[in-house]
């Protein structure tokens, strides 16, 4: 750590890391309802579990992104950050937030919620991952702007790299594809429309440039590899992201209502969201094997390299099996699409996150690397969670193989209920490969237990300190 | 082959590199879109066969000449500047511009008949094929004149030289991807029926 | 370096001339005829005019082999892909 | 001679990219926004079909259900439900749960009254009718 104000990163980190155990927790919970539907009705139904599990993801994700903001704007600055006591302020505020949030979620019931929040005055509420309250959404804009204030003053002070304008600018459109949020048209059409500007403008945009900062970032810090080549292709990547991403979201608009031309339009240019991750696959390993340091964080290498084959798996193939309209008619609206969304949201932006925690939390905690035995924990935690994650993509491809065969393309279509009963052993799969990855959680977590530094000779640690 | 020759034959892509991975990922969405063009046309040929016929094909002559004659200023812009001859390579790039904006008029002028006929991205699978085929291509040429716009004034103001001219055919190899998109758009689009 | 004077006219001047011939020639093809044998011809002299600006527009007839091979396999896909789906009908 | 290949163009090409295709998609949203309330008769949007598009909102219908699509997987599919079952049964089916049939998917009673019920249904209607594209491709969502 070069920087005192960098250390604000750390509760964000382990917020993140706490939330992230929670969001496990509400998925096994509503994986297990998938099974036995009557579990823990009805003082916890589905739905609720379900909100909490996806809201938590976005949480989560949001801290991680915000304590990688802290950690890194400074140092890429070259200068202290801003205000310190801000950023600190911030993370409790947005804590406590999201705490209440989850709370209210698990015991007012949301129609409830809804009349004592005022979403009669304002209606926000009721769409798939903009559940909160609108006091909530006034908190996180809130929370955003702090972030963003912190950073932008921070960065207009000190050293102006690409890495840190690529991230501060992404937080900044983070921050500004959140406001449709506010908006919700009366036309459901309009609203399913509109709802896909923040939620394929994060995931599908935006967040991919948070991804490319963050691991050019890491990158640069752990090969050693001049700047100018990582920030260049950084660029390039982000750029072929929002070549192929922007007018790719038609692959959203084809059966909710929008005209027939993004039929051909979204086919067309989802169909080439696929490269901007192979170009960050190549470029990952051209800047490992060119190193010119052998960093002694090898979970946090593992983490780094492991981010964008997943994100490649999860978004880029899992995303293109369902992206064309003809395959997409049969599979919208089935757990092809849940396949997608688990395997693209952790592989490329939980890693991410894990990355750049597995990177910085050693030198918050005032070392390099933590000890050998501690990264074999982690690495473990890498290697069960991965796995387990892959488990669960293929058990909810198979139950959406299953949907599209008795339910969408049969001649003779099975009810709804009928082709889940069906789908059992799918559901069952994903459930233990759930358990597995909790399981590979709670190992990741140990690591974090265990105390000492990395054991190097003299001679290295003299060539680090330089 | 002499080796002089075979040192001519071994230049790297002329420009800025960035350019050409732009280039080549732009090439690939207008390869994607004519496929789907092609083979959409396959499975509705009347509809095609049809709605073809309520263009005005004289447009699309008019400014495939326009626009390869563009082109051909443009080369000439980066034949000057290899020269050395900064204001000549200006001058190149502002005819360039002026053939540019000359396509863009006559293609306002065909896109205001094509409104007032009620072709839209609705009507039908031809219209929208053809209005999103040369709408996207029309924001080429406008994107590709903002970029000639800054390379000319460099031009004049001498920040090119006979050693150092890499911008000049970084946007020139930008012009000549949209005059080539334009060349097939040409053929299919309005062409072959 | 300068290329040795064979040519009256610059090579992207020829060029340019022929671009302009070919494209008229395009144009009155498909003012008279139709079908298959249109979509052969008027395919081919697009490529060619396509190949005239890769080489001698782009500039690309002095670059390295793998770019050149890459502009002509990329205008041959286009050009038969095209060719395949306008036989198929 | 060396490939030029700098890290300003890489950014340049960054941001023409970014706001040149930004540009397309406001373009065609425009577009889009004119055509919606065609295809989804927005005409027909009377004051009970709005009413129970908030009921369907505010008790978080979607965190189980899908609308043409969208939504969660747990439960079925609301965009075509109205044709696949009828107003009746539609309105009896939400009165009577929870089913309480062990280990079977449990949706919870709402409590509505009787004029919440008929602005459900009236939206769900209203759902049914618009134009999607031919989706889903049967009956059974």
């Amino acid at each position: 750590m070069k920087y005192q104000s960098q250390a604000v990163a750390k509760p964000y980190f382990i917020a993140a890391l706490a939330l992230f155990v929670g969001q496990i927790v509400f998925g096994l919970i509503a994986g297990l309802q998938y099974l036995y539907g009557t579990f823990l009705f009805p003082e916890l139904p589905f739905d609720v579990a379900h909100m909490s599990h996806t809201n938590l993801l976005i949480v989560w994700l949001l801290m991680a992104f915000m304590g990688a903001a802290y950690f890194i704007v400074p140092e890429e600055a070259q200068t202290e950050l801003y205000s310190p006591k801000l950023a600190l302020l911030t993370f409790w505020v947005f804590l406590t937030a999201g705490a209440l949030t989850i709370a209210a979620y698990l015991f007012v019931p949301y129609a409830h919620l809804a009349a004592i929040t005022g979403n009669a005055v304002l209606p926000t509420m009721g769409r798939g991952y903009l559940e909160q309250p609108l006091p909530t959404k006034i908190g996180i804009v809130l929370v955003a702007l702090s972030l963003l204030f912190n950073v932008t003053m921070t960065l207009i002070k000190g050293r102006k790299t690409s890495i840190n304008l690529i991230l501060v600018g992404s937080l900044w459109g983070l921050a500004l594809l959140f406001l449709p949020a506010f908006y919700f048209p009366q036309d459901t059409v309009k609203a399913s429309f509109g709802w896909w500007w923040i939620v394929h403008g994060w995931v599908e945009g935006d967040w991919e440039l948070i991804l490319g900062a963050l691991l050019g970032f890491i990158l640069i810090k752990m090969t050693g590899v001049d700047r100018e080549i990582v920030e260049k292709w950084i660029y390039i990547i982000v750029a072929m992201t929002l070549v192929s991403g922007i007018v790719g979201i038609g692959h959203h608009y084809y059966y909710t209502g929008a005209p027939s031309y993004w039929i051909w339009l979204g086919s067309i240019f989802s169909a080439l969201e696929p490269l901007p991750f192979m170009l960050l696959i190549a470029f990952s390993f051209k800047m490992l094997l060119a190193r010119r340091r052998e960093h002694p964080n090898k979970a946090a290498m593992l983490w780094a390299m492991g981010t964008p084959i997943m994100a490649f798996l999860g978004a880029g193939l899992w995303g293109f099996m369902i992206t064309l309209a003809p395959a997409q008619y049969y599979m919208h609206g089935t757990n092809f699409t849940a396949a997608h969304g688990h395997l693209a949201f952790f592989g490329a932006y939980a890693m991410v996150s894990l990355a750049i925690i597995s990177y910085a939390m050693p030198l918050l905690r005032g070392r390099v690397a933590n000890s050998a035995a501690a990264q074999r924990w982690e690495m473990a935690g890498f290697w069960i969670m991965v796995l387990s994650m892959i488990g669960i993509a293929l058990a909810l491809t198979g139950a959406g193989i299953v949907t599209v065969v008795l339910q969408r393309a049969a001649a003779d279509p099975m009810p709804f209920m009928q082709v889940q009963d069906k789908e059992r052993v799918f559901f069952w799969l994903r459930e233990l490969a759930g358990v597995g990855f909790f399981v590979g959680l709670l190992v990741y977590l140990r690591s974090f237990f265990i105390s000492g530094e990395y054991e190097y000779a003299g001679e290295m640690k003299r060539a680090l300190a330089t | 082959m002499n080796a002089e020759a075979s040192a001519i034959r071994a230049q790297p892509l002329p420009g800025d590199f960035a350019i050409w991975i732009f280039i080549f990922a732009e090439l690939t969405v207008f390869g994607v879109l004519f496929a789907a063009y092609a083979f959409a046309r396959s499975a509705h040929l009347e509809l095609f066969n049809a709605a073809q016929l309520g263009l005005n094909r004289v447009y699309g002559y008019v400014n495939t000449l326009l626009l390869v004659t563009s082109s051909y200023f443009v080369a000439r812009a980066s034949l000057s500047i290899k020269a050395g001859r900064s204001t000549a390579c200006g001058h190149w790039l502002v005819g360039a511009l002026g053939l540019g904006g000359c396509f863009l008029v006559v293609k306002l002028a065909e896109f205001h008949q094509d409104f007032a006929q009620g072709i839209t991205l609705s009507a039908n699978l031809f219209d929208m094929f053809y209005l999103s085929l040369t709408f996207f291509h029309f924001m080429h040429v406008v994107m590709g004149m903002a970029i000639l716009a800054v390379v000319a004034r460099k031009a004049y103001a001498g920040r090119y030289s006979a050693a150092d001219h890499t911008g000049v055919e970084t946007g020139g190899s930008y012009w000549h991807m949209v005059d080539l998109v334009w060349i097939i758009l040409f053929a299919l689009v309005y062409v072959i029926h | 370096m300068k290329s040795p004077a064979v040519l009256p006219f610059k090579p992207c001047t020829v060029s340019w001339a022929v671009l302009l011939a070919l494209t008229t020639i395009s144009f009155e093809l498909g003012a008279g005829a139709s079908g298959r044998m249109l979509m052969a011809a008027v395919l081919a002299l697009t490529l060619i005019k396509g190949q005239l600006v890769v080489s001698h527009f782009m500039g690309l007839r002095r670059v390295r082999l793998e770019w050149r091979i890459a502009m002509a396999a990329y205008l041959a896909a286009v050009g038969g892909v095209i060719a395949l789906a306008y036989s198929i009908t | 001679m060396q490939q030029v290949f700098t890290k300003a163009m890489a950014r340049n090409i960054f941001l023409g990219g970014a706001v040149f295709f930004l540009a397309i998609y406001l373009a065609l949203t425009y577009d889009t926004w004119q055509r919606i309330p065609i295809r989804d008769h927005a005409d027909q949007m009377t004051p009970a079909v709005l009413r129970g598009k908030y009921l369907l909102d505010t008790n978080d219908c979607i965190g189980c259900h899908t609308i043409n699509g969208e939504g969660a997987y747990f439960a079925p599919e609301l965009g075509n439900v109205y044709k696949r079952r009828g107003p009746d049964f539609i309105k009896a089916w939400i009165q009577s749960q929870p089913t309480g049939v062990p280990g079977r998917r449990q949706m919870p009673n709402f409590h509505f009254t009787p004029d919440q019920l008929n602005d459900l249904v009236a939206y769900l209607q209203w759902l049914s009718n618009i134009d999607t594209n031919n989706w889903p491709p049967n009956i059974q969502g």
